[in-house]
């Protein structure tokens, strides 16, 4: 096309653009961008101040685009000739909004901590072991970039847009996890496996969607939505596969979690907040996306796949999460946990609405995106505390830490914060979500008909599974702030630990708020998903939720108000606490040394650790995760029935990795060999292969004609 | 009686019949299991007379009346006899642990659920709705088979395989001709005495009646 | 289980009828009111009291029945009953018991030994009696006290 | 405030003054019914009540280092306890906190006061409270999964997992206590009260030996009105599962209008209940010895399946 028609057309757009708020954000996110390449020539100090806020800029304006397309407002424009072969389309829809809504609050709180985390704050003398690398120019400027690509990926309109996008933010998450590989050798392990498995990833869902845009002849998602329902079932059934391996390994579900718990622990820990609770989450978008909106629905067999995997998801990640020792690794884990119950509420969904019950389908897929929202506030507030700790103590691993609440108070109780919600407890607000997730599979065999074989098998088991993957999920972030935050320090590190500079707590604090916000007031959000659910065509039309103060069911008797709970919680511990105190204003509070059946020496070295506090589990588990020991003890030089010393030591390596991933591997490794001998740099055999394949296609055409 | 009162009780004792036969992987002393086997024979015979009172004939109440002879009467002092001869008190260690063999009892409930509903579907009575129960024993019984050591507890998984076998038999078509029955379950017995042997001989030839060690038979 | 039954039906209230106690003399715990939970603390005894002790708070004198029951933690407790003479090795964690326990409380020396270190006096591995450690309150003599000394001594306590 | 809505509240006031009054009562009972199967004479009824008197009186405790969740964790316990037992049915289902009432945000709650308790045992950082702790929440979180399926299995029934419209329904149709679904329910919830009261022979509740310790060993460290908080808080917990499992399952008598007359049924009703119940725990107790702690799962494991043979066999026996 001639410069003066692209110019006209880029003019349109612009013209288009400007006109809403929704447009208006997105600008301001690619001019953020922009500036952030610009910013890589500041002075390191400045530089970190101008990555933060421009981080947190286009926060703040992915959270405005998604909350005014949660409202209604929509976009859709194309930007001829700005791609190659294609044209940049970027299209928003509420479903879209609601993932920019939360990947950008996300970016908000990161980029606020990503501020102080490389440097001391000038006001306070901490002596934190700062991490290095992270200040380089090429993480400052990355951080950015990343941020905007996650909150555009939702906006892209066609399949090519997506990929790019989807690339460049997989480019840029590897680059800043390698952010510290000259600190620590194992950086560059985590990001191997991480390159692998996110490229493998793409390459799934590249051809998932190349076949289904063959298939449906535009590239376009408006065009598919027309066309996916009515294409051959093989092809959708091809496509759904391929795209549900590749998203899935995005969204961390087993088997496909490995990346997690390396990339996690290795990352800094704002990055690991962002990929943790934003990026994943974009691996549930594309299922939704093309699962829901683009195939518009599916046979059963494909939701009972995803409920199935879900489960399992959900059960391994929080087994593994329970006995991990390592903060950040356990962490990961609980994501796939956490992802694994959102894609239970997805197959419950997607299995409802293929039977056309749009209510439970409804119910359930709210509260699948309840919980995104939730995880990703709470995920968000536990990684950043995860990382005051490391940066002030150098610390990840649970068995040194502890007593950091005098000395870390605000992160130990934001720490808190998360941690309650983390283990969906009232009043948290993974609790409101868990509870929707019930009730909705809760109530889907109280029908007067006689349920359907698979759904009335399905059912129970996913309520055992979930309500597991609960009680373990609250053993693990006990562990997690008991023997992380509480009682006596373990070690030295632990015992210099100094509180966080202001621009981590700031950074945690917002994050906080949004927990908070949503424990309270989870309607806020919920009734503004009424508008996702309708973008998902099989799903139900009517909201599943209504109320005011109260959670009601629509269409099913339930009813509960997080906020009654809270409120009544919080009133009668004060009143309980004021009467108590009255009481007590004859007997003070004294303390003591700790009670050690009068042992004399009492050290902190007696406490409990997370490995002996996870113990119990471990061996109940011991078929599932089957922990190795190893003991070896020192005998006294003169006597070998006299023990010096005794050093246990355990590891619970990722059994699915160990059993899945050497095959795999083993066959990568033959295949590269292969190649490896068809070249060995003589010109003159890859001449012969030249000649080679001329004849091959001299003889097809001699054939064929 | 009413129809109502008749499925109330039915459905109570095939609610039974299909607790005692989860117990029966759960218990690992010898005694109880047998117990647990004499509530489970009284409870077939409840279920034959129930079906009885429906069909009117006497033809059900004879059978009842056998089931109970021969399977709360005989077949329990047998199996005690046998108890006291091989001296093993307790099922010491099955092949799949305790909880897992229940986990495994769960779920092979709910397949029995999924298999039968066919079944059900044909003409779906009160009476054909708990034929669920018959199949979930006759799996359960399998896997006791399978899992358990001692030779009297495979001979338990065997008599809770027959029952299952019986429970279905009476539900699907509302009893089985007494001959049938009868001539059934005198197999079972003559099956039992010679287990008896059996485990007399296993105990004078390895001291012991695991039957893993009947391997060694082979060389 | 049967058997347990049997055993029950045969056996019957084997609980003595309670003791005429003289709660008069008493040291005067009005606080206590009728509750006192004691941690035993045996500071080198050759177990002779203990076999009272346990015999006291057997089913035949049922101790328990005046509101008196022994706790695992000296943080629950209010009496520390304190058998033997106190040898060197348990001078320190006699003293941390009694530092252990919430105020008001008060200590029991029961038996001989404990109230003059009895036929160990001058022993090698001997500190003192247990005055000499912690502030006794009460003292049981008896080398052992007979069960119904201890009783009354703890009632006249508890105050029931 | 209109007649029933203020009678309603009246009927929450009642209850909850009714379990904090009479929860050291049922302690006191099971104690003695022990003693007397023991042939003791036994400590009476007022002792638990005589015990916090005077516990209120003492000093308190916190161990060198621990940090205010020590201290505010019997609090917390004890809240949640109370809000349960303001919200759930005991003597009547109109309470105005219903919709807190909801099995899943019960259990939940339940689950908050253990984890109170287990976090204050981290907190004293003496080893028994980290393994007390452990063990705690290990228990609590196995037993999850039974508690809601079996509710699950009661729930289907009704169309809603609202404790009080589960009671209503049962009382509406009293045959449906009979059927197989709800006896395996009552069964695996029966070993779940005793899992989550800490009773045999999942823990022994009279122990002085620290190792053998579940619950008892996060409370070790407290002391004087610490203490106090900590065993009335158990003792309402006690209470509540007793009283709960008594509704389900024999859900006679329970006011569903809030009348005066129905009320004082539903006090004399649930009295009786709690008092059977506990009277029957504590004899049972003398039967059993405690259990290995890693035979415990065992138990869970068969409560667990009972709850899913209760919810399958109410799609075919029912």
């Amino acid at each position: 096309m001639s410069p003066g028609a692209r110019g006209h057309h880029l003019r349109v757009a612009w013209v288009e653009w400007s006109m809403s708020l929704l447009g208006l954000a997105l600008l301001v996110v690619a001019f953020a961008a922009a500036l952030s390449v610009a910013s890589v020539g500041l002075p390191s100090g400045v530089r970190a101040r101008t990555s933060g806020a421009l981080t947190c800029l286009i926060g703040l304006a992915g959270v405005a685009a998604g909350a005014s397309a949660l409202l209604g407002d929509s976009l859709s424009v194309a930007a001829p000739g700005l791609l190659p072969l294609s044209s940049a389309v970027l299209s928003v829809d509420p479903l879209a909004g609601f993932f920019m809504f939360v990947v950008g609050g996300v970016a908000i709180a990161a980029g606020v901590y990503s501020v102080g985390y490389a440097h001391p704050d000038e006001d306070a003398h901490d002596g934190a072991t700062l991490p290095t690398g992270v200040s380089s120019r090429t993480v400052h400027a990355a951080l950015p970039l990343f941020a905007a690509a996650m909150v555009m990926v939702p906006a892209a309109g066609n399949v090519t847009t997506f990929l790019v996008l989807w690339e460049v933010m997989a480019l840029l998450s590897l680059l800043l996890v390698l952010a510290e590989h000259r600190a620590r050798p194992e950086v560059g392990g985590a990001g191997v496996w991480y390159a692998a498995m996110t490229h493998a990833g793409l390459v799934a869902i590249l051809l998932g969607l190349v076949a289904l845009a063959t298939a449906a002849g535009t590239e376009s998602f408006a065009g598919m939505r027309e066309a996916g329902p009515g294409l051959p079932s093989g092809v959708r059934t091809v496509v759904f596969l391929l795209v549900f391996a590749g998203f899935g390994s995005k969204a961390g579900l087993v088997p496909l979690h490995v990346w997690l718990p390396r990339a996690h622990p290795e990352a800094p820990s704002y990055v690991s907040a962002l990929m943790s609770a934003a990026m994943v989450n974009l691996g549930l978008y594309g299922v939704l996306r093309v699962g829901f909106d683009l195939l518009g629905g599916g046979p059963r067999w494909w939701w009972v796949l995803v409920l199935a995997v879900g489960a399992l998801s959900a059960l391994y990640g929080v087994l593994q999460a329970s006995v991990a020792t390592d903060l950040k690794r356990l962490l990961a884990y609980s994501t796939t946990e956490n992802l694994g119950l959102i894609f239970v509420g997805v197959g419950a969904a997607g299995m409802f609405a293929a039977d056309g019950d749009s209510t439970l389908a409804g119910l359930l897929m709210a509260a699948a995106l309840l919980h995104t929202a939730n995880h990703a506030a709470f995920k968000t507030v536990l990684f950043l505390g995860a990382g005051s700790v490391l940066r002030s103590t150098g610390l990840r691993d649970l068995d040194k830490m502890g007593g950091l609440a005098r000395r870390m108070p605000v992160t130990t109780a934001l720490f808190g914060v998360g941690a309650l919600a983390a283990s969906g407890l009232p009043p948290g607000n993974g609790f409101v979500s868990e509870w929707l997730l019930l009730q909705g599979l809760i109530h889907s065999l109280s029908g007067e008909v006689e349920p359907d074989v698979v759904v009335a098998i399905a059912m129970p088991l996913a309520v055992g599974a979930v309500a597991l993957t609960a009680g373990l999920g609250v053993v693990t972030f006990v562990k997690a702030f008991g023997i992380g935050f509480l009682a006596r320090p373990r070690s030295p590190e632990a015992m210099a630990a100094s509180e966080a500079p202001g621009t981590l707590r700031a950074g945690m604090v917002l994050a906080a708020v949004g927990c908070a916000v949503l424990a309270v007031a989870p309607l806020l959000l919920v009734r503004s998903l009424d508008r996702v659910l309708l973008t998902m065509s099989p799903i139900g039309q009517e909201s599943p939720v209504h109320g005011a103060v109260m959670l009601e069911l629509s269409g099913i008797s339930g009813s509960m108000s997080p906020v009654l709970i809270a409120v009544s919680l919080a009133g009668g511990a004060a009143l309980l606490a004021l009467v108590v105190g009255r009481l007590g204003r004859r007997q003070p509070r004294r303390t003591a040394l700790v009670w050690g059946c009068g042992g004399t020496r009492l050290s902190p070295r007696m406490e409990y650790t997370a490995t002996s506090y996870a113990e119990p589990l471990t061996r109940v588990f011991d078929d599932v995760l089957r922990p190795e020991h190893d003991v070896d003890i020192t005998h006294h030089v003169e006597s070998r029935y006299l023990v010096e010393s005794v050093r246990f030591r355990q590891r619970v390596p990722d059994r699915v990795e160990a059993r899945l991933y050497p095959p795999l591997v083993a066959g990568v490794n033959w295949w590269a060999s292969v190649a490896r001998r068809l070249q060995n740099g003589s010109t003159h055999r890859y001449l012969a292969y030249g000649l080679i394949g001329l004849l091959l296609v001299l003889i097809v055409l001699g054939v064929t004609s | 009686m009413s129809t109502a009162l008749y499925t109330q009780l039915l459905y109570l004792v095939c609610g039974g019949l299909l607790l005692t036969s989860v117990l029966t992987l759960w218990r690992r002393e010898l005694s109880a299991l047998i117990r647990l086997l004499t509530a489970q024979g009284v409870l077939l015979a409840a279920l034959a007379a129930l079906l009885g009172t429906q069909d009117g004939g006497l033809e059900l109440f004879a059978v009842a009346f056998g089931v109970l002879l021969l399977k709360a009467g005989v077949l329990p002092v047998v199996l005690r006899r046998v108890l006291v001869d091989s001296g093993a008190a307790r099922e010491t260690q099955p092949l799949v642990n305790v909880p897992s063999s229940l986990l495994a009892a769960a779920l092979l409930t709910l397949l029995a659920y999924a298999v039968s509903r066919p079944l059900v579907d044909l003409d779906p009575t009160p009476t054909t709705h708990a034929v669920p129960v018959g199949i979930a024993m006759v799996l359960l019984g399998f896997f006791v088979l399978v899992t358990r050591r001692r030779a009297l507890s495979q001979v338990i998984g065997f008599l809770l395989l027959d029952n299952g076998i019986a429970a279905t038999a009476f539900l699907v078509t509302a009893g089985v001709p007494v001959i049938v029955e009868l001539a059934v379950s005198m197999d079972l017995l003559l099956v039992v005495l010679v287990l008896q042997v059996l485990t007399a001989r296993l105990r004078a030839a390895f001291g012991d009646t695991d039957i893993d060690e009947l391997r060694e038979l082979r060389d | 289980m049967r058997g347990i039954l049997r055993k029950i039906q045969k056996v019957g209230r084997v609980a003595e009828p309670a003791l005429p106690v003289d709660l008069s003399g008493r040291q005067g715990d009005e606080m206590f009111g009728g509750s006192i939970q004691v941690r035993h603390v045996d500071a080198g005894s050759c177990n002779g009291c203990e076999v009272e002790i346990t015999s006291a708070f057997g089913p035949v004198y049922d101790l328990e029945r005046y509101g008196v029951r022994l706790v695992a933690s000296p943080r629950h407790a209010d009496v520390l009953l304190v058998t033997g003479p106190v040898t060197r090795n348990m001078v320190d964690p006699l003293r941390k018991a009694y530092e252990a326990m919430p105020a008001p409380k008060r200590v029991v020396a029961l038996g001989d030994c404990a109230r003059n270190c009895g036929v160990f006096a001058g022993g090698y591995g001997v500190h003192g009696a247990v005055g000499d450690v912690v502030p006794v309150d009460v003292e049981i003599p008896g080398c052992p006290p007979e069960p119904e000394a201890i009783i009354s001594a703890l009632r006249g306590l508890s105050g029931r | 405030m209109s007649g029933p809505a203020l009678w309603s509240v009246v009927g929450v006031v009642i209850q909850v003054l009714l379990v904090v009054l009479g929860a050291p009562l049922l302690v006191a009972l099971m104690r003695q019914v022990r003693a007397r199967l023991e042939g003791r004479a036994g400590a009476g009824l007022g002792q638990p009540w005589r015990d916090l008197r005077k516990q209120l009186r003492k000093e308190p405790i916190a161990p060198d280092g621990s940090t205010v969740v020590f201290t505010a964790a019997p609090v917390v316990a004890l809240s949640s306890a109370l809000l349960i037992v303001a919200a759930i049915p005991l003597i009547t289902t109109t309470s105005p906190l219903d919709d807190v009432a909801d099995l899943y945000a019960v259990v939940s709650l339940l689950l908050v006061g253990s984890v109170a308790m287990a976090l204050a045992g981290i907190d004293t950082g003496s080893a028994f409270g980290g393994m007390g702790s452990s063990r705690t929440i290990t228990v609590a979180a196995l037993a999850e999964p039974t508690l809601l399926v079996a509710g699950f299995a009661l729930s289907v029934r009704v169309g809603s997992s609202n404790l009080g419209s589960l009671v209503e329904h049962a009382q509406r149709a009293p045959s449906v206590v009979l059927s197989p679904a709800t006896l395996l329910a009552a069964a695996a919830l029966w070993i779940v009260v005793v899992a989550e009261a800490g009773r045999l022979p999942v823990d022994n509740p009279a122990t002085h030996l620290e190792l053998t310790m579940i619950h008892e060993a996060t409370t070790l460290e407290y002391a004087g009105r610490d203490l106090a908080l900590v065993e009335l808080g158990s003792a309402i917990r006690l209470t509540i599962l007793l009283g709960l499992w008594g509704n389900l399952f024999l859900p006679w008598g329970v006011a569903t209008t809030v009348t005066p007359g129905a009320l004082a049924l539903g006090v004399l009703v649930m009295v009786v209940k709690v008092a059977v119940l506990g009277a029957a725990l504590g004899a049972s107790e003398v039967f059993m010895a405690k259990w290995r702690l890693f035979r415990v799962p065992e138990l869970l494991a068969g409560s667990f399946l009972f709850g899913v043979l209760a919810v399958s066999s109410s799609f075919f026996l029912a």
